[in-house]
Parts: C-alpha cells; sequence; structure tokens
C-alpha cells in the first residue's frame, strides 16, 4: 500500500494559506501576497503530480481496476451512528485526474493574475481568494463523502461570489455575484435535498458505499415512489440539480454570462477550467447510481446536457463580447460533457461516454482556459471586451494571436488538437446510444467551430481599427502560462484515458471510428469556411443573415430572453407577490391583532376607570357593603 | 460556593461593584472586568464538565446543588449543568462579553445601563443552571424586567411602545408558562409523594396524558412567544429595532434562546406523550415561521428589521428541530441556538456600530461602506455568510445537523415539512445577499460618509469574539457536538422509552 | 337589679347616645365633646371589667390626648360654630342601611355563638403584674411588641412633624 | 363589678358602637370628624377584647395589652392623621373628603 498521507497537505496549504493571506496579507505584505499565493500552489501542482504518478503507475490493482484509495478520512461532524460528515480524501482515477486539471489550471491562472492584476488595488485579497478557492476545489474533488462535496460545493460558491464581486464598486460585478450565489444556491437547495432522501434511503454518506455496483445502497431504492419514479431516481434528479446550477446548465445558466463579470484570471479558472466543471464531476462521482439504479435521472442528464449545448451554441453565435461568447461556449461544452457522461453506461465498453466525458473535461479544461486567458491578454491590450472594436490585432500581440488560434481549433475539433480526440470519443458515445442527440451534437460541433473562428476571426484578422494607444504584448508572466497550455492542448490528446479514468477502473478499448470522426472534422472545417467567409472577407452576409432572421437573431442576442423571465420572477413574484404582502401581513395582520387586544385591554380599562373616582367615601362603602356581602355569604348561604 | 452558583454571583457582586464607584469611567471596567471573570468561569466550566464527563461520570446532570428554599411548597433552589446548558452558558458568558464592549459608548445613565445589563445576564445564568422549575422560572422573571428598562429608557425610536409591547407579551407568555409549569408540579408525583419543582426528579414519572394534552401547549407556548413562535412573534422586530445594542445582542442572542431552551427542556422532556401527539400543530406553527420569517426579511429596508425577521426564521428552526425529537435533530437545534446567538448578536453589534457612525439603519440611505469601513464591512460579510450556513462558519454545522435528522424522521409528513424549512436556505442567501449587496457593495451613494472611521479597539474586541466563536464552531463543530450528544442521550432515550414509534 | 348593672346600663346607653350623636351632630366641636363622652363611658367600662390602669390609659391618653388634638385642628382648620353641609340624602341613607344590616347580622351572630369560658381562676391585674409583663421575654412577656409600639410611636412623631412642618411638598406634583 | 351582665351585652354594645363609627365613617365629609369615626371603630374593638379577656380568659392577659397597643397605635395614628389633614388644609384649603380626590384614575 502506497502512503498517500501526505495529500493532507493539499488541502491544507491553500487554507492556510488563505487565512494567511487574508488576515495579514494587507497589513504586512501587500505586494509579496502574489509571489507566496503562487508559490504555495506551486507546491500544491507538484504534490498532485506526485500523487497522479504514484496512483496511475504505481499503486495496485485489482482485477486490472484502479481502486478507490482513502488518503486519510476523519469525522467532522457526527449525525447519527451511520451518518457522518467526515473529511478526508478518496483517490481514485477522476479524483486524481481533476487534482491534476484544477493544480495545473490554477497555477497558470496564479503566474497570469501577477501580470494581469498587478496594481489593482486589492491584490492580496485576489490571492487570498484564490487561495480560498483553490482550497474549496480540492476538497470538492477529493471528497470521501457527499456531504463532504456539499460543504466544499458551497465553499466554491462563495469564493465564486467573492471573485466575481471582485471589483465591488461596480455595481454590474455587484449584481452578477449576487445572481451567481443565489442561483446556484437555488441550485443547491435541489442537491441538499438529494442527499437528504439519499442519506434517509441508504443510511450513509459515504462515496465508496454509495456507490459499489454490488452494494446494498443501490439495490435499495429502486421502488416506485412517487409519480412513477423511484425512490433513487428523483434523489439523483435532486443531487442532478446542485449540478445543474453549479455547471450552468439549462435552466440555471444564466449566472454564468453575467459572471463575466469578473477579473479574466478568475473567469479562466472558476467559471471556464474548474468550478463549473464540479457539475460533471458530480454526476461522473455518482455515476454508478445513476447508471445502475436511476436510468430514468441519466437520461434527464442526457437531455439537459444536449439541450443546453445546443442552445448555449446558438446564443453564442451573436454575442459580441467576447467573454461572453467564451461563456456561452462554456455552457455548450459543458453540455457536451454531461450528455456523454448521460448517454454512459456502467462498465465495459458502455462506458465509453463516461471516459469520453472525462477526457473532454480535461481537454476542456486546457483550452478553455487558454481562451479565457487569450481573452484577458486581449482585454489587457485593448481595454474593451467588444469584439466590435476589435480587429487585426495579430500584429499587436502574435504570442497571443497564435496561442489563441491553437484554442480555437482545439475547440473546434481539428485533429490533432486534443479536442478532435475527446470530442469524438463523445459522439462516437453518442452514436452508438442514441441517435437524435448524436445527431444535436453534431450540429453542435460544427455551430461551434463557426462561432469560434467568428470571434478569432473579427478579433484578429478583420478590419484595421485605429485604437487610442497601440496595442502591446502582455508581460512575459502572461504569456507563458499561455504556452504552457497551448503545449497542453497539443499533447493532452494523446493521453491514453482509456486506460487510465473508465468508469469501472478498468481498461477500456477503444478506437477512433473513422466513420464519426470524419464527418466531424469535415462539419469543424464547414463551420470555420463561413466564419472566415463571413468576417474575413468584411462581406455583408452576416448582416443579411441577421435581417433575415430578425427574430430568431433577436432572441438568441437576447439569449431567449430567460434573464428576463428569472428577472420577473425574482422581482415581481418573490419580491412583490410574497415578501411585500408578507411583510404587509405581518404588520397589519398579525401585529395588529396583538395591538388590537392592547387596544381592546385600553378602551375597557378606560371605560371602568371611573370606578376609581377617589372618592374615599365610595371605596369605603363598596368596601363594607362588600364585607357584609361576604360574611352573609358564608355564614348562611355556604353550607 | 459551588461553581454553578458563581455565575449568579459574579455578576451581582458586579452589580454591587458598580453602585459603589463614584466615577462613571470606571463603570465599562468594571463590567468588563466582572463579564471577563464570567467568560473566563465559563471556559473553565466547560473544562470541568468535559474532566468530569471524560472521568466516567455518566450522571445526567452534574455539579448538582440543592439548598432547600420555601418548604411548604417543596420549592428549591437547585443547580446542575449538562452539556446542553454548559453549552448555553458558554454562550450567554461570551454575548455579554461582547455585549458590554459594544455598548462601550453609552453615555446617558451609563451606570444605571450596565446595572440593568448585568442584571439581565445574571437572569439568564440562573436560568441556564437552575434545575428546579419554580427557581428557572423566577430567574426568566428576572431577566425580563431589566429588558423592559433597557428598551424603554436607552432604545431609538419609539422605545416606550416597543418595550412595553415586548414586555407585555413575554409577560404573556410567562403567565400561560407559569400555569404551565404549577400544571407539571401539581402532577409531580402521581403516588401521593411530596410534589416536587426538580426537572429531574419530575422526568422519572409520568404524567397523565389528558393533563399533560393540556400543560404541554401552555409550556410551550410559553416558552415559544419567547422564542418567537408564529404568531406570538411581533415584539420580535419593534423590540429589537428599539432596543440599544448590547440589549439587541443579548436579546436576540440569548434570551431568545431561553425559548428553544425551555421548550426543550421542560415542555418536551417532561411531557414528551403530548409532545408526539400535539407537535404536529407546532411543527406547522414553526414551519411556518421557518418561511414567513425568510420572506418578511426580504421586504425589510430597516436593516435590525431585516435581522429581527431573520431571528425569526432561525429560531422558527431551532422549535422546529427541537419538536423532531430525535436526537440529531435536537443536537441541531441546540447547536443552533448557539450559533444564532452568536451570529445574531455579531449582526446587532454591527448595526449598532454602523448606525453610531451614519445615524441611519436604512439601507437605501447607505451604500458602498466596504470602502469606507472596511473592518465593519468585512465583518458583516462573515455574519452574513455565517447566517446563510456557509460551511465553515457555524450557520452551516447547525442547519445541517437540523435537516438531516428532521429528514430522518419516520414520518413522511415530517420529512415533506422539512423540505419546506430547507428552502429556507435559499431564501436566507436572498436577503442576505440583498443587504449586502445594497449597504456594503457598489459606489458610494453619501458623500457625508465619506469620512467615517473604522472600527475602535473595543468595538473589534467585540466582534472579534463574536467571529472567532462562530469560526470555532463552524471549522471544528465535533467536540460541541459530542458534548451536547451525550448530555442528549438519556433524554432522548425517554422519550423513545416511552413513544416507541 | 345590682348597683353594677344600673351602672352598666348608664354607661351603655351614655355610649350608645353619644355615639350615634358623635357621627350625626352638624356641629363639629359639638361632635368632639360627644365624642369625649363616648371615650369617657368606655373607660368607665372598662373600670368595671376590672382592668383599671387601662381606663386610667383610656382616660389620659384617648380623652385628655386625642380628643385636645381633634380639637385643636378643629380650631386650625374650621369655625367653631361651622355647620356641615349636609350630605346628600341617598348617601345617608345607603350608609345607614349597611350599618344597620352590618350591625343586626353581628347582633345574630353573637347572640347565636355559645361562649365558652375557661375555669382557670382569674388574675389579679395590678401594677406590678402589668410593668412584669410589659418587660418580660418569657411566654407571657411583651417586651417585642412594647418595642415595636415604642418605635411607632417614635415613628409616628417624626412623621407627625415632618409632615405637618411648613413648606410647600415636593415630591407631589399636584396641579396648583 | 361584672357579676350579673352577660357577655353578649358588651359585644352588643360594642357592635352599636362599631357601626355608628362605620355609619360615620361614610356619611361624614369633614376628615376630622371620619378621624373621629375611626377612633369609635378603635374603641369599640377595645371593649370586644377586654370582654373576652375577663369573660373566656380571665388568667391571661393578652386581651388587655392589645388593647393597650391599639391605644398606642391609635394615639399614633391620630397625631399622624391630623398632621395629614392639616397639610391638606394648607393644601386644598379644605378639608372636605369629596373635594380631595387627586388619586383618580
Amino acid at each position: 500500500m502506497i502512503n498517500f498521507n501526505y495529500t493532507i497537505w493539499i488541502f491544507l496549504l491553500p487554507f492556510l494559506m488563505f487565512l494567511f493571506l487574508g488576515l495579514a496579507g494587507h497589513k504586512y505584505f501587500p505586494r509579496l501576497s502574489g509571489i507566496l499565493g503562487t508559490c504555495g500552489l506551486a507546491v500544491i501542482t507538484v504534490l498532485s503530480y506526485i500523487t497522479a504518478y504514484k496512483y496511475f503507475f504505481t499503486s495496485e490493482k485489482v482485477d486490472g481496476a484502479y481502486q478507490k484509495i482513502i488518503a486519510f478520512n476523519f469525522t467532522w461532524l457526527q449525525f447519527t451512528d451511520k451518518l457522518h460528515i467526515d473529511i478526508g480524501a478518496l483517490l481514485d482515477p477522476i479524483s486524481v485526474m481533476m487534482l491534476i486539471v484544477i493544480t495545473t489550471v490554477s497555477l497558470m491562472v496564479h503566474i497570469y493574475s501577477l501580470g494581469y492584476m498587478k496594481g489593482e488595488k486589492g491584490f492580496e485579497r485576489f490571492f487570498s481568494f484564490l487561495s480560498l478557492f483553490s482550497f474549496s476545489m480540492l476538497g470538492l474533488v477529493l471528497a470521501t463523502n457527499i456531504f463532504q462535496m456539499y460543504i466544499f460545493w458551497e465553499l466554491v460558491g462563495v469564493s465564486s461570489f467573492l471573485l466575481i464581486g471582485f471589483y465591488y464598486q461596480k455595481p454590474s460585478a455587484v449584481r452578477a455575484s449576487k445572481k451567481a450565489f443565489i442561483v446556484t444556491r437555488f441550485a443547491d437547495l435541489g442537491f441538499l435535498i438529494g442527499i437528504l432522501i439519499l442519506s434517509f434511503n441508504t443510511k450513509t454518506f459515504d462515496f465508496i458505499t454509495l456507490t459499489n455496483p454490488t452494494g446494498p445502497a443501490i439495490a435499495q431504492g429502486s421502488g416506485i415512489a412517487f409519480l412513477g419514479l423511484s425512490v433513487m431516481t428523483w434523489s439523483m434528479i435532486f443531487v442532478f440539480m446542485g449540478g445543474v446550477g453549479k455547471s450552468a446548465m439549462f435552466p440555471f445558466h444564466i449566472w454564468l454570462p453575467d459572471a463575466m463579470e469578473g477579473p479574466t484570471p478568475v473567469s479562466a479558472l472558476i467559471h471556464a477550467a474548474t468550478m463549473v466543471v464540479a457539475g460533471v464531476y458530480l454526476v461522473a462521482r455518482m455515476f454508478p447510481i445513476y447508471a445502475l439504479s436511476a436510468p430514468v435521472a441519466l437520461n434527464v442528464v442526457a437531455y439537459v446536457g444536449a439541450f443546453s449545448s445546443l442552445f448555449a451554441a446558438v446564443i453564442a453565435c451573436t454575442q459580441t463580447d467576447i467573454k461572453r461568447v467564451l461563456a456561452y461556449s462554456t455552457m455548450s461544452q459543458i453540455g457536451y460533457m454531461m450528455l456523454a457522461l448521460g448517454v454512459a453506461g456502467y462498465g465495459g465498453h458502455e462506458g465509453l461516454g463516461y471516459m469520453a466525458s472525462m477526457f473532454h473535461l480535461f481537454t476542456h479544461a486546457m483550452f478553455k482556459a487558454l481562451l479565457f486567458l487569450g481573452a484577458g491578454a486581449i482585454i489587457h491590450a485593448v481595454h474593451s471586451n467588444y469584439m466590435t472594436e476589435m480587429g487585426g490585432l495579430r500584429k499587436y500581440l502574435p504570442i497571443t494571436h497564435i496561442t489563441f488560434l491553437i484554442a480555437c481549433l482545439t475547440i473546434a475539433g481539428i485533429p490533432p488538437f486534443s479536442g478532435f480526440f475527446s470530442k469524438d470519443e463523445i459522439l462516437a458515445a453518442a452514436f452508438h446510444s442514441n441517435k437524435i442527440l448524436f445527431a444535436v451534437e453534431y450540429a453542435v460541433a460544427g455551430l461551434t467551430a463557426f462561432y469560434m473562428f467568428r470571434l478569432y476571426f473579427s478579433v484578429f484578422w478583420g478590419k484595421d481599427i485605429n485604437y487610442h494607444q497601440t496595442p502591446h504584448e502582455a508581460p512575459a508572466t502572461m504569456t507563458i502560462p499561455l504556452i504552457v497550455l497551448a503545449v497542453g492542448c497539443l499533447v493532452s490528446g494523446f493521453i491514453p484515458f482509456n486506460k487510465l479514468v473508465t468508469s469501472d477502473g478498468k481498461i477500456l478499448e477503444s478506437e477512433i471510428e473513422l466513420m464519426i470522426a470524419i464527418p466531424s472534422v469535415l462539419i469543424g472545417l464547414l463551420g470555420i469556411g463561413i466564419a472566415y467567409l463571413m468576417y474575413v472577407k468584411e462581406s455583408a452576409i452576416p448582416d443579411k443573415l441577421a435581417a433575415t432572421f430578425k427574430y430568431g437573431y433577436k432572441w438568441a442576442y437576447n439569449k431567449f430572453y430567460i434573464d428576463e423571465l428569472y428577472l420577473f420572477v425574482t422581482k415581481k413574484i418573490i419580491f412583490r407577490y410574497i415578501s411585500d404582502p408578507v411583510a404587509w401581513f405581518d404588520r397589519h395582520v398579525v401585529d395588529a391583532t396583538m395591538n388590537g387586544i392592547a387596544g381592546i385591554t385600553q378602551g375597557v380599562s378606560f371605560r371602568i376607570r371611573g370606578l376609581q373616582s377617589g372618592q374615599l367615601q365610595k371605596y369605603a362603602f363598596v368596601f363594607i357593603t362588600g364585607a357584609i356581602m361576604l360574611a352573609i355569604l358564608f355564614i348562611y348561604l355556604w353550607k | 460556593m459551588d461553581i454553578l452558583s458563581l455565575f449568579v454571583v459574579i455578576p451581582v457582586l458586579t452589580i454591587t461593584a458598580i453602585l459603589l464607584l463614584k466615577d462613571t469611567r470606571q463603570v465599562r471596567l468594571v463590567s468588563a472586568f466582572g463579564m471577563g471573570l464570567q467568560l473566563l468561569m465559563a471556559a473553565s466550566l466547560v473544562f470541568l464538565y468535559l474532566t468530569a464527563r471524560h472521568a466516567g461520570n455518566n450522571d445526567e446532570m452534574l455539579f448538582i446543588k440543592d439548598y432547600l428554599w420555601f418548604k411548604s411548597l417543596n420549592i428549591h433552589y437547585a443547580v446542575g449543568v449538562d452539556g446542553i446548558s454548559v453549552a448555553m452558558i458558554m454562550l450567554t458568558s461570551l454575548v455579554v462579553f461582547a455585549g458590554i464592549f459594544a455598548s462601550w459608548e453609552v453615555e446617558f445613565l451609563r451606570k444605571e445601563f450596565f446595572i440593568s445589563l448585568i442584571l439581565l445576564a445574571s437572569g439568564v445564568f440562573g436560568f441556564f443552571i437552575s434545575i428546579d422549575l419554580f427557581t428557572m422560572f423566577l430567574f426568566y422573571e428576572l431577566a425580563v424586567i431589566p429588558m423592559y428598562l433597557l428598551i424603554g429608557i436607552w432604545g431609538t425610536g419609539p422605545k416606550e411602545y416597543s418595550a412595553m409591547k415586548l414586555t407585555l407579551m413575554l409577560m404573556g407568555g410567562s403567565a400561560l408558562l407559569l400555569v404551565g409549569l404549577l400544571g407539571i408540579y401539581f402532577n409531580s408525583s402521581p403516588d401521593g409523594n411530596r410534589l416536587t419543582f426538580n426537572i429531574l426528579e419530575i422526568s422519572k414519572v409520568v404524567i397523565p396524558l389528558p393533563d399533560q394534552r393540556i400543560f404541554f401547549p401552555l409550556t410551550f407556548v410559553g416558552f415559544g412567544v419567547l422564542g418567537a413562535l408564529f404568531p406570538f412573534h411581533t415584539w420580535s422586530p419593534d423590540g429589537h429595532a428599539s432596543a440599544p445594542t448590547a440589549v439587541s445582542m443579548l436579546h436576540a442572542g440569548v434570551l431568545m434562546k431561553l425559548g428553544g431552551y425551555g421548550a426543550f427542556r421542560v415542555a418536551i422532556f417532561l411531557m414528551p406523550e403530548a409532545a408526539h401527539e400535539l407537535s404536529w400543530i407546532f411543527i406547522i406553527l414553526t414551519s411556518i415561521s421557518i418561511v414567513y420569517g425568510a420572506f418578511g426579511a426580504i421586504a425589510q429596508k430597516d436593516l435590525k428589521y431585516i435581522n429581527a425577521y431573520s431571528s425569526i426564521s432561525h429560531c422558527g428552526l431551532v422549535l422546529f428541530a427541537v419538536l423532531m425529537m430525535n436526537q440529531t435533530a435536537m443536537n441541531g437545534a441546540i447547536i443552533q441556538m448557539i450559533s444564532h446567538g452568536l451570529m445574531t448578536a455579531l449582526f446587532f453589534a454591527l448595526i449598532g456600530m454602523i448606525y453610531g457612525r451614519t445615524h441611519t439603519r436604512m439601507i437605501y440611505e447607505m451604500g458602498g461602506l466596504m470602502k469606507i469601513v472596511p473592518f465593519l464591512s468585512v465583518c458583516y460579510v462573515i455574519a452574513g455568510l455565517a447566517s446563510l450556513g456557509l460551511p465553515g462558519l457555524s450557520g452551516f454545522v447547525a442547519e445541517m445537523t437540523i435537516f438531516v435528522g428532521a429528514f430522518q424522521h419516520p414520518e413522511l409528513f415530517y420529512r415533506i415539512v422539512t423540505i419546506l424549512a430547507v428552502s429556507s436556505i435559499v431564501i436566507t442567501a436572498v436577503y442576505i445577499l440583498r443587504v449586502i449587496a445594497i449597504l456594503l457593495l457598489g459606489p458610494t451613494t453619501n458623500e457625508h460618509f465619506e469620512h467615517l472611521p473604522d472600527a475602535k479597539w473595543f468595538e473589534k474586541i467585540s466582534v472579534v469574539t463574536l467571529i472567532g466563536s462562530v469560526a470555532a464552531i463552524g471549522l471544528a463543530p465535533f467536540w460541541l457536538s459530542t458534548m451536547i450528544g451525550t448530555s442528549l442521550h438519556p433524554i432522548i432515550e425517554k422519550i423513545i422509552a416511552l413513544n416507541p414509534f | 337589679m345590682a348597683v353594677n348593672q344600673i351602672m352598666f346600663i348608664l354607661f351603655s346607653a351614655m355610649i350608645v347616645i353619644f355615639s350615634i350623636l358623635t357621627v350625626t351632630s352638624r356641629k363639629i366641636l359639638r361632635a368632639a365633646v360627644y365624642l369625649l363622652f363616648v371615650l369617657v363611658s368606655t373607660s368607665g367600662l372598662y373600670f368595671m371589667l376590672n382592668y383599671q390602669f387601662l381606663a386610667a390609659v383610656q382616660l389620659t391618653l384617648y380623652a385628655g390626648g386625642i380628643v385636645v388634638l381633634i380639637i385643636f385642628s378643629i380650631l386650625l382648620t374650621s369655625h367653631i360654630s361651622q355647620n356641615f353641609e349636609s350630605s346628600g340624602w341617598k348617601k345617608n341613607i345607603f350608609s345607614a342601611i349597611a350599618a344597620l344590616i352590618g350591625a343586626i347580622l353581628s347582633v345574630i351572630t353573637i347572640l347565636d355563638y355559645r361562649f365558652s369560658a375557661t375555669t382557670e381562676a382569674a388574675k389579679e391585674v395590678n401594677m406590678t403584674l402589668i410593668g412584669k409583663s410589659l418587660l418580660s421575654v418569657n411566654y407571657d412577656g411583651y417586651v417585642l411588641p412594647f418595642e415595636v409600639i415604642s418605635i411607632l410611636l417614635l415613628a409616628a412623631m417624626v412623621a407627625a412633624i415632618v409632615v405637618a412642618k411648613k413648606g410647600a411638598p415636593k415630591t407631589i406634583g399636584l396641579p396648583k | 363589678m361584672n357579676s350579673g351582665i352577660p357577655l353578649q351585652y358588651f359585644l352588643i354594645l360594642a357592635t352599636i358602637m362599631f357601626f355608628a363609627g362605620v355609619y360615620g365613617f361614610l356619611t361624614r365629609r369633614n376628615l376630622i370628624t371620619i378621624l373621629m369615626s375611626v377612633e369609635l371603630i378603635l374603641n369599640s374593638v377595645n371593649i370586644n377584647f377586654l370582654a373576652f379577656n375577663r369573660y373566656l380568659y380571665p388568667h391571661k392577659l393578652e386581651g388587655m395589652f392589645f388593647s393597650l397597643f391599639v391605644i398606642a397605635v391609635a394615639a399614633s395614628e391620630a397625631a399622624v392623621a391630623i398632621a395629614i389633614i392639616i397639610n391638606i388644609y394648607r393644601r386644598f384649603t379644605t378639608i372636605n373628603v369629596e373635594d380631595v380626590n387627586e388619586m383618580k384614575f
């Protein structure tokens, strides 16, 4: 048995860093805190890589399957004998993979932020929040039980809230952070209810017990409970609701585009590479239950994923804020991952989708982080978020340009970049399971290529714009992460995921199916071609198209008015039709009743106060009469 | 002198010392010293208690002392603590300690203010150490009277009205309570022995069910009024809004907990059968409290009102959990009492400090305070996050324990109601974030506020004490949970033994 | 008819007549004098009951002290010949009825009740015994009430001086 | 000296005196006459005490001492009452009890 005890430092280090920077950073070393935070994270990254190496290449396998290893575990809060929240670290293929993803991207973002955030007010605050986020995210992926996951789930929510609202004096940032928190909180409510139902039926929170395919937990709760679905299905649907919220799937996606108000490195780290895939990770973590005990819930996952990916891709084609385009593209790609999980089965070749999803999660983290950091470099150079105010930047920003192009090719699924491999696996999995979903994803692949290259062409090519200040390339702290991630995009496609990360830990034989791969590359190229025609040649086609599909375009541009719908629900229903009446009711009914009782008492006393005339002799008369009457009563009547 | 009585004696001595002082500037130092001593005492009590438990003392109550007081009615001055009361005493001493520092700058009748405040505290301490119903009731009344003076004299706004309303409603509650207690007393000895007020002795007998049906609701509602049970909660918003800072802290932080504690220790512990039979009524009322308080808080514009409604919601959760009557939920209820006590005290302290600077509590008249008073604002954010149940702070621990416990209830009705209660976490998030966004974030809206000073040293002591405790519970809940859990064990066993469900 | 019975009839007749006159007389000074007669007659009854010391106290304290005090205060506050404004007849009648019913009730009760006297020998009440009892701390002693009464008297004396002292009272906020 | 006179005679006499006092207390308006009525009431009680003592418990002195203390209390009461009356007279220039009714509601 290999000793993984040191993994506790993967938790503790960022937490200590957060406390340290948060409490002392402001006063004592505001300048140094960035370096300090980055160094801390570098240590964690090294530890994670060591863990990954030890886990994948030196740990024992049983039946050719990777085992789930509990590195450490202690009881944090005891509810009942069986139900207790533990804090610990569970190592299995997906959690180790997530370790790599999180620490790599996080380290890159830390280094990048050293340059990007330089001179910002609250520099040390930024790094302490980043540390908090790293802590929470690592805790989330290493969770040994579902409640630990929920704890860190909430913590990443808060870190996200704090980081989106980093520019707290900007009203839009404040609004966005509030929105993100409340929307995900609402989704977490579902997650919590799911946990409660699950715990009531299985009497355990522990992942290993829960997800043991032959264990009692999966066997239980398959009976019909409510509306024709089993208890397990309901609980899994509720749990998935949490994932929907965090991963910005339809209908809880509305917070993600607004979350782009945060600093760009934050968008890269949290809202592209790591936190938003937590939902995918959650489903993957609970996958045996979904696959074996709640197939209906898994179908829900698939359809939500598919719809979200299409929905987001359509919106992405119309947006002009580059970060928003990327946000919708994130949503679309996560939809892919969800879909892949949704069409997968447990074990064997059925598990292709699961592997594909994890694979795509990995590659997506690389290329999306790269895209966002690239976008950050662009924004840094031109001080604007809008594509319309950019053009011809390839001359000014050569490194950014190349790396951005690599990222765009990766997301468009052009070989030999990594996106091709992972996307291909997903399409293959969908093809074997559900042809409709396959068709949808196929279309989304084309749309993805189109909107990414629309972005790419209109920013780096196209018309030349007279900038107030000549845009200049970002400093080395910002370009090095770009290059590292670009290399990651190139090589990560060749990682043998089918050997490492599979649904049951065993090796999954899969090959690139040319019948699916070639058309998908073709449609990617088609999308790029259309984008080239429309945005490099400066044709009038886009405007014409927009004019032709006037209403469709308008709806997509306005994100199908989902925001307005939410606004209506919250502002009108919650505030106007629930809260205000409740407050009114409280003041004018409940409180008024109490005041009314007091008023009646006062009124009655006002009426009878005349008895207290101050006339001594009246009192005496009443007293004596009363005494006599009492005497009569007691002597003669009380027998 | 036994250690428990010291908790009443030290405040009395402090009051005497204050009375003897000529110089009013020393009053607060003496108070701080006395209450600091009390805090140390509480800490050492926790230590002693854990040592005794560790040494294998498995009595239901420890450190029992019993002095006959009124022979004819068999009233005793009887004290004793278990893990729950120890935790509540710790909470009280923390809040009082913070409260002294939060009222450091009271100028008007300073001596009398501190005397009333400490008198109030001694009533609360006495309540928690008593195991004699009558003594308990006496201390409870002792706590209510100074409250009237504190709000009526040092309050703001319509203070006379609020003080009157609060006192009258609480007195109304204690009238019901007294009837309930007497009902228990007269049923305390079915086989014709001497009647008793002692909780431990009463818990050994079974009060006849028809009597329980009468006296359980009376006792529960009596304590429920104090615990802001819907629809008897309306004293809370007005009272809290008018009260001076330290009093709001003590009142929301500790006095409202008397309700939950009493409901649990007296109503349910002594009359479990009726509690089982009637719990559905009160479960409905408390769930209304939870959701209704939270929705009410969304619509408020005054900081203190927001917090008062949020207290209604949170205290509703306490009573809700107590009524679930299983180990986990009750454990959660006690943790929630402590957690809510600390964080609401923190809220009121901060609101008081903000009000002391801006002279308004209307959220729309302020804005962007984060830039002006960063320390207070950060603390406010932490308090808010604790209130909405962020893991790592106490609120999460309490709420999750309650939800998990309540959801283990075997009857479907209770589980469905639990889901309703769970939904409060979203509404809580809405109103907390709304306040934070309007009050602290965004651009500064009022240029008069631009040069306000940040927290002074005594304010920092007050706030840091509370935040430290909130974080301590949130990060390491196991010891508190275990301490309460072991004490709950005999109680739960009694309840379950009598009512196999 | 024995002498003592005649004396009793005399005294009781005086008491009844002058009591009623005291409470009905229209002139205040006369009422005071009637009261004096009542008190003196009462002391006569005390003599008859063989409590000479108390009779003496009654004479000196009541007749000599209190009545004089009352007369002085009458002189201070009223004209000697001042008539009372008659109180309302309703009040008079209802009060009379109440008093009558009360009296009848008491008398009936007294007559109904069988008093049982002790058989022990009567004690000679002389000054020595009174003095010893008054200062004794034994079972029969009255030193505690005696001391209490002395404090009461002192307090009354001080109170009378303080209350009657000239100068506007400060504590009561009555309208002028 | 009291042979041939039944106890009841004394008691009836005291009753008459007592209710005369009560009547006076209820009807007189002048505070001083009210005080005089009170004295009558006290006196009647004293008669009862002494009569009981003499007839029922002649070997004891309780009744006598009680009367003694009642007299003392009556004396102090009269002193204080008259002081108050004089004060009231100074304040309201009347000692009519119906005009002194500030202590209402």
